[in-house]
């Protein structure tokens, strides 16, 4: 299955890039998975225990199962207001 | 006049916020005579920051989560206090300096519930909402700023 | 325009409120830059008071005690707040329903103290400010309205 | 001595005047003999456990010293804002 990581913020900086498409091989994985592989791949240095995860729109825990085609979003300490 | 909904809603601007407020403050005036007490807030972009001068500032969004995230904020905040107007506005892209970055309005029967709604709006704006600050600062250096983890 | 000692001052008034409040945020925050935020509080005369239709009201005052203690009220949370900009505005005599009674601004370099310092100056008001509320009702009846006494 | 006594609110209402000019005998006279006598002397229905003293535009205590030539103004719950 296919899912497309959204970057934003330092991370979009860090990453280089709005987004990426990835293909996943293990049916089981999760969005702490793919943020650790989006950490290794681009050199991300935001430990996730302060980042949180959304999935299509929603946010969601680091363990959520994730469908073909979702949109997974890694949001970093949020500092509107 | 940015589009807001009303009497209770959230939205995310690039435009200013400033006369829309003015408007909307003239506006639900007239139209809730059942207000007892109003409470607004407005966060404004500072010159400074943890001792730096800030030159120039810059909101980052990922809208559909903000937009859900505010909504949800808000209606939790006017269930729970039975507040008549709550409308939270929140501005995006390069904000300048002195201008509002973020504007709450909050009208109640008695001044209690306006208070602690108010402040609870934008407590929880601040903690959830996915919006992230790019300041530039006087020495030509600039930074994401990071907000407390929840 | 009301006329109201700036940064930090209060005031008693029989006009309007309303267009010396919107100008006067649009002024401060020019201003202020160093202001991070403002929160304003607007008591407004409701159409209702303890289930009871309200159709009239007029605030008496004892103009030396009450510029007195709202001076006095004022500087002192701007004292232990460290507040830059705080202004409270009372408006006596007739005020039709609906219109503001009361407007307190207060500009804060963090909404924390912004908002604490508007709570307390409302409530410090409410309680030691020489002003009476006599009300009128739907059924013919009117009475001076009892605060809490201190 | 001669004291001005201003009345506000109900209590304007109820004594009928916005203020009266009183002459004291006592010099030891305080606000709360001079609000016993004006309670008396009007048929004012307000405790005074719930009404404050002020000399000269100053809440004071009710047993205050009082001078020649000054205005005395008792305050009824307040009910601003």
């Amino acid at each position: 299955m296919t899912v497309t990581i959204r970057y934003f913020a330092m991370l979009r900086q860090t990453a280089g890039r709005d987004h990426e498409v990835i293909t996943l091989t293990d049916p089981d994985a999760s969005p702490s998975q793919l943020y650790d592989d989006a950490v290794a791949r681009h050199g991300i240095n935001l430990d996730r225990s302060i980042v949180r995860a959304a999935i299509n729109g929603r946010y969601v825990s680091w363990d959520s199962p994730i469908s073909d085609g979702d949109e997974v979003v890694f949001i970093p300490p949020v500092s509107g207001g | 006049m940015i589009d807001v909904p009303q009497p209770v809603g959230f939205t995310i601007t690039e435009e200013r916020i400033l006369p829309t407020a003015l408007r909307l403050s003239e506006q639900i005036i007239a139209e809730h005579p059942e207000i007892g007490g109003v409470v607004t807030f407005e966060g404004r972009v500072r010159n400074h920051h943890k001792g730096r001068t800030v030159t120039a500032l810059e909101y980052s969004v990922y809208r559909d989560l903000a937009i859900r995230e505010g909504e949800r904020i808000v209606r939790a905040t006017v269930e729970r206090l039975e507040l008549p107007v709550a409308i939270a506005i929140h501005r995006v892209g390069a904000v300048p300096i002195g201008e509002m970055a973020v504007w709450i309005y909050v009208g109640g029967a008695h001044r209690q519930a306006a208070f602690e709604g108010c402040r609870e709006i934008i407590d929880e704006i601040k903690r959830h909402v996915p919006i992230w600050k790019h300041e530039w600062y006087g020495d030509g250096s600039d930074e994401w700023v990071l907000g407390n983890p929840q």
